[in-house]
């Protein structure tokens, strides 16, 4: 097997991308911001900041914290609102070199719906991902993503509103989420995104006050890998439709840890951070490990972690 | 400060390194691409070796010939396992990033420089000196030993003044009351260093009537403008907001930039904090 | 202020300790194994290792993965039973120079009930914290302290079996931790201890197995420690009982973000591991810390974390 | 394998650093109350320098005078940053821990190490020659270049037979396979390396009749026998195995034994894996 004939293009929807790498909601600007260091034209696609029914200035500063193996934001939802960023940034989106797929957030089913509607309508947009997870403007934490029931209302608005593509984002943040996964599949979404950020907040000992100006915040980065991964592999096994799986993944072992646990594509975000040639060189590598391994392509590994070892040894309380 | 910037990530070799004071690392790197199009206030994303999670902000200290040079203070994790860096070492920078000072045809120049802030005020030093305008570094510190390389500048050129709060060198106290006391008012004023010091400039600034500038600091995530954490809030009407509806139709005066990319310097007068 | 005239106790129900530190239960075995490295006069507390009814062997191999941060864990309560722990292990409790809190684990209320009164009965025992939230014995991950009911349930049947001091133990894979917690103090807890390990899971991308015996596990260590901050704080405003905060505490710095959050002591799990001169350097740096800020007593400080400062700017979308 | 242990928190200081092969190091400490009270096939925890979380389980290799010395493989993060350790560099390291080795008066001694597991074996070859016994290490690795300190043994008084994956040295295959062939069965086996080598020792030291002491690997987080995490199982009715109930009245007829406590080293005919 020749590194150049493995196959790494995936089927998300009805988006088809030649690599399987998502750049993470609200870390990669609109790609523009990242193009001097790095090929756009070797990453599968940039999903845009999230953007609102109503413009927002966002939260107050610090909206940042290094944490262990991570960080914490609260950036808020900064944006102009769905009137201005059609007039004025969608347009852009066209001269990127890869899929661009638009992000909605909002505050009712009806947000929702009428900011997915109008964004999904512009040729610029491939697809589209339905931020319902966002930690950092919620009440006490509680999004849709939290509730089944809200999380089926609003992917069926959103989904009667466009036939584009439509990965809805699910937050970590919740007893079970493969329950959650289900709602959004029976409710018309084509694809999955797991995991938003994990809620956390820090505190600085000498002030005594929060260390982000939104008190809350999510938490990103390596450190949140292993709940990603299990939060995959549930959700896999939960529903038939794609995974984009995010959630610390810095390097080519950390992304295939993600595609045995059942995602079709995976999404860098904090990554970038790091350094930006994360997303090619993951792509680049992916390419080496699979044909090292006689695969054709990528889709033959997806949700392969066998898991089929039973406990050979036994006590009476084992069973408990 | 409209300079942009043609920025890229450098693989670069660490040939210098120095510990000026304990804590106080400048390390040389040899990084001709980089040296080449540094501007005076332009900072650089450096990557962790490691793989430690998150690039480091940190000023350009020096940009010449084929030499770039960072100067930091050791605090946290990933600026301590900067400090271990051996000459040899390879490197990771991105950069230049953001916009610079604009000296233009200033002929006497304050430039104010709080612990860290030194990292960046050499190269707007030098640009000043060398435009022929004199410069005086109004140079402030907690203590004596922490006052590094004022020597340099000194031999570039400038009249450096200096303040500890110990009183263990030159004025005890503040070192915007130093520049508060001048009785020769500057025409511009540069300023980096921490936040409190900043916003006691802007005010110095303002009762003297002199335009300044100031290189924020925040916790950067990304550096390029593509996260939105590193935001200050500007009047809304100023030249550097970004691109964003009109503040005031929506109830607010003031409208959140970034600072890695619509600064970090940004004029006193424009910023709302 | 000085050092010495501190005061660090802590009172935890009807367990009174001179320092506020708890070593976290299945860390630290009984004590005895980290005596040559600490001296355990000077720690409050050890959490033993949770017993269940019946023996259990635990999970097969490996139990154990370092991941960024932190490390996952799947141990599987492996323990003699109650019977044989009575018999041989409890009267060697006795010794210990500091208090020895029992934990106990189980898979049914009558379980938790049993175990709980055969084991408070015991005087080398000075308190009982429930472990109600494993998640490496649990179907799905699914445990007691993820639901609501069954928490009240099992709480109410542990305290009707016994006075001394029970600390309930909370998961931070649920929803609302805040409702969780609310349900154990309403059912008779007199303290929490918050929080157990978070669900993760890693995969060996060579072998395509996951890198635990157990598939999934739990993470702990200072990945997970904005997880936990967060869980004191919002608990810390729902009840009124003392809290055990806990996750990836290493430093007086961290323990401190757990005390102004709202915790009254702290647990030190995972950073014994990395030092088990940990819990003692925290409480000498404690005492110097307070007596630097003019505090005669570590409870002044207790969830004085300040998050009382608003938003200065809004946009319309803001309120959304 | 009865050695009671003396252990403590060590504050050593790095007093030697070599680079045996590439990712391959050792390290000297200036450790004299560590040195005095190590015993063959005893182990440290090493306290990471950068606060990395959990130790990291490592065999003593040399233990004498005051001196003790690590050699490790740079595999993951920790052992990559213990190979960045120079001279003069603190070290916290908490040792010795585990049950050793018991040669008592075998005069014949097969001592098979393959790849790191080396770093275990150097002080059992001493003590077996010490008391006079032939020494014999079977020493395999993948390749030629990671037969590390192969001449050391040797100086030491061993007999050294090499097996290399690639035959690019001595036998081309397994090391285990080079010990079945002997036509002189030792009257003690020792072992340290990966599991599927210790496996293959412990069948071969079956078929010959002859006692192996293994010493296993697996992922530690305390290493003092507080967490549970290191099991391997036990024949129910070892005499290693912990203080447990009856396993036969548990319908098991194993016992999982804590291998940095009741081990690292094991009799190879009491394991059940
Ligand atoms: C444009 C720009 C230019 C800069 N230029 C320079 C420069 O030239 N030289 C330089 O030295 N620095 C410079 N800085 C600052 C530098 O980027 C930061 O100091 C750096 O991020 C430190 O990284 P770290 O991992 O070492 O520390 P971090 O872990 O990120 O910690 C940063 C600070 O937070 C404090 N901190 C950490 N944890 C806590 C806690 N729990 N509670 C309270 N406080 C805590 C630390 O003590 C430290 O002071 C610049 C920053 C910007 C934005
Ligand atoms: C009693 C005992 C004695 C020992 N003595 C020695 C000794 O003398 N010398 C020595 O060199 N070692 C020794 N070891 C082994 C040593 O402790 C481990 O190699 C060490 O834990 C490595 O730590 P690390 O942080 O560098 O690597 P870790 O990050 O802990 O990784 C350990 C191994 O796992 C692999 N790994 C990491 N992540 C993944 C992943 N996502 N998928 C698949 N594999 C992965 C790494 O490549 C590496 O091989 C000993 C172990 C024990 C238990
Ligand atoms: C600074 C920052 C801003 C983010 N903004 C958004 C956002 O606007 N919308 C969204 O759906 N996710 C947002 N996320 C979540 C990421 O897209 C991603 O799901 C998460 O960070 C986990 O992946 P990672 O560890 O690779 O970053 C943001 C994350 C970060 C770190
Ligand atoms: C190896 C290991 C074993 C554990 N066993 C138990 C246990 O038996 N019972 C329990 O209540 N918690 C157990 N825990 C959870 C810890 O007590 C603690 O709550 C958690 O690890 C978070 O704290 P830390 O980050 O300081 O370790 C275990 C944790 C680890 C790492
Ligand atoms: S740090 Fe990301 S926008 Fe400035
Ligand atoms: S590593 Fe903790 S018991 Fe062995």
């Amino acid at each position: 097997m020749n590194t150049h004939s493995v196959d790494l293009s995936v089927t998300i929807g009805k988006l088809e991308l030649p690599y399987p790498t998502f750049m993470g909601s609200g870390c990669y600007g609109s790609g523009e911001e990242f193009a001097p260091f790095v090929d756009l034209s070797r990453i599968g696609a940039v999903v845009l900041k999230s953007v609102t029914r109503l413009p927002r200035l966002g939260n107050p500063t610090p909206r940042l914290v290094h944490t262990p193996a991570g960080m914490l934001n609260a950036i808020g939802l900064q944006n102009p609102g769905i009137d201005w960023y059609l007039d004025h940034d969608v347009k852009k989106f066209a001269e990127r070199p890869c899929a661009v797929v638009g992000s909605v957030a909002g505050f009712s089913v009806d947000d929702y719906a009428y900011t997915v509607e109008r964004l999904a309508a512009r040729d610029e947009i491939k697809a589209i991902e339905l931020n319902i997870s966002c930690p950092n403007v919620a009440h006490e934490g509680e999004t849709f993503a939290c509730d089944p029931r809200l999380t089926a209302n609003v992917v069926r608005a959103a989904r009667a509103t466009t036939d584009k593509t439509l990965i809805v984002k699910l937050s970590p943040n919740v007893t079970d989420i493969a329950g959650i996964a289900r709602e959004a599949e029976a409710a018309g979404a084509d694809a999955l995104a797991v995991i938003n950020t994990v809620r956390g907040m820090a505190i600085d000992v000498e002030t005594w006050r929060p260390r982000l100006g939104n008190v809350t915040g999510g938490l990103s980065g390596p450190a949140i890998r292993p709940i990603a991964v299990l939060a995959v592999y549930e959700v896999a096994r939960a529903v038939k439709i794609p995974i984009v799986g995010q959630g610390g993944i810095e390097t080519v072992t950390d992304a295939l840890e993600f595609f045995l646990a059942g995602a079709s594509a995976v999404s860098i975000g904090t990554g970038n951070f790091t350094d930006p040639r994360i997303p090619v060189r993951i792509v680049d590598e992916l390419a080496e490990y699979l044909a090292r391994r006689n695969c054709a392509s990528l889709r033959q590994i997806v949700g392969k972690a066998n898991v089929g070892f039973a406990n050979p040894y036994q006590f009476e309380g084992d069973e408990g | 400060m409209p300079t942009v910037s043609p920025s890229a990530v450098h693989d670069v070799t660490v040939i210098d390194r120095r510990e000026l004071a304990p804590g106080i690392v400048l390390i040389g790197l040899h990084a001709p691409a980089l040296a080449r199009v540094t501007r005076p206030g332009h900072f650089a994303m450096v990557i962790p070796p490691s793989g430690e999670t998150a690039a480091t902000a940190l000023g350009i200290y020096e940009a010449h010939d084929e030499r770039v040079s960072l100067l930091f203070f050791a605090v946290g994790k990933r600026t301590h396992e900067l400090a271990t860096l051996k000459i040899g070492d390879p490197l990771g920078v991105i950069g230049p990033l953001g916009n610079g000072f604009t000296i233009g045809d200033a002929r006497d120049v304050a430039i104010v420089a709080g612990g860290v802030g030194i990292a960046s005020v050499l190269l707007p030093a030098q640009r000043a000196l060398a435009a022929g305008a004199r410069v005086r570094l109004y140079y402030g510190a907690r203590t004596r030993d922490l006052l590094v390389e004022r020597e340099r500048f000194a031999a570039e050129g400038c009249d450096v003044l200096v303040a500890t709060d110990d009183g263990s060198d030159g004025y005890r106290g503040y070192v915007t009351e130093l520049l508060a006391q001048t009785h020769e008012p500057p025409e511009l004023i540069l300023a980096c260093g921490p936040s409190p010091m900043l916003r006691a400039v802007a005010r110095t600034a303002g009762e003297m009537n002199v335009p300044a500038q100031l290189s924020l600091e925040e916790t950067f995530a990304c550096g390029v403008g593509g996260c939105w954490g590193c935001v200050v809030p500007l009047v809304r009407d100023s030249a550097q907001a970004p691109s964003f509806p009109p503040a005031e139709r929506q109830g607010s005066d003031v409208v959140y930039a970034r600072i890695c990319k619509e600064g970090p310097v940004f004029w006193a007068h424009e910023l709302r904090w």
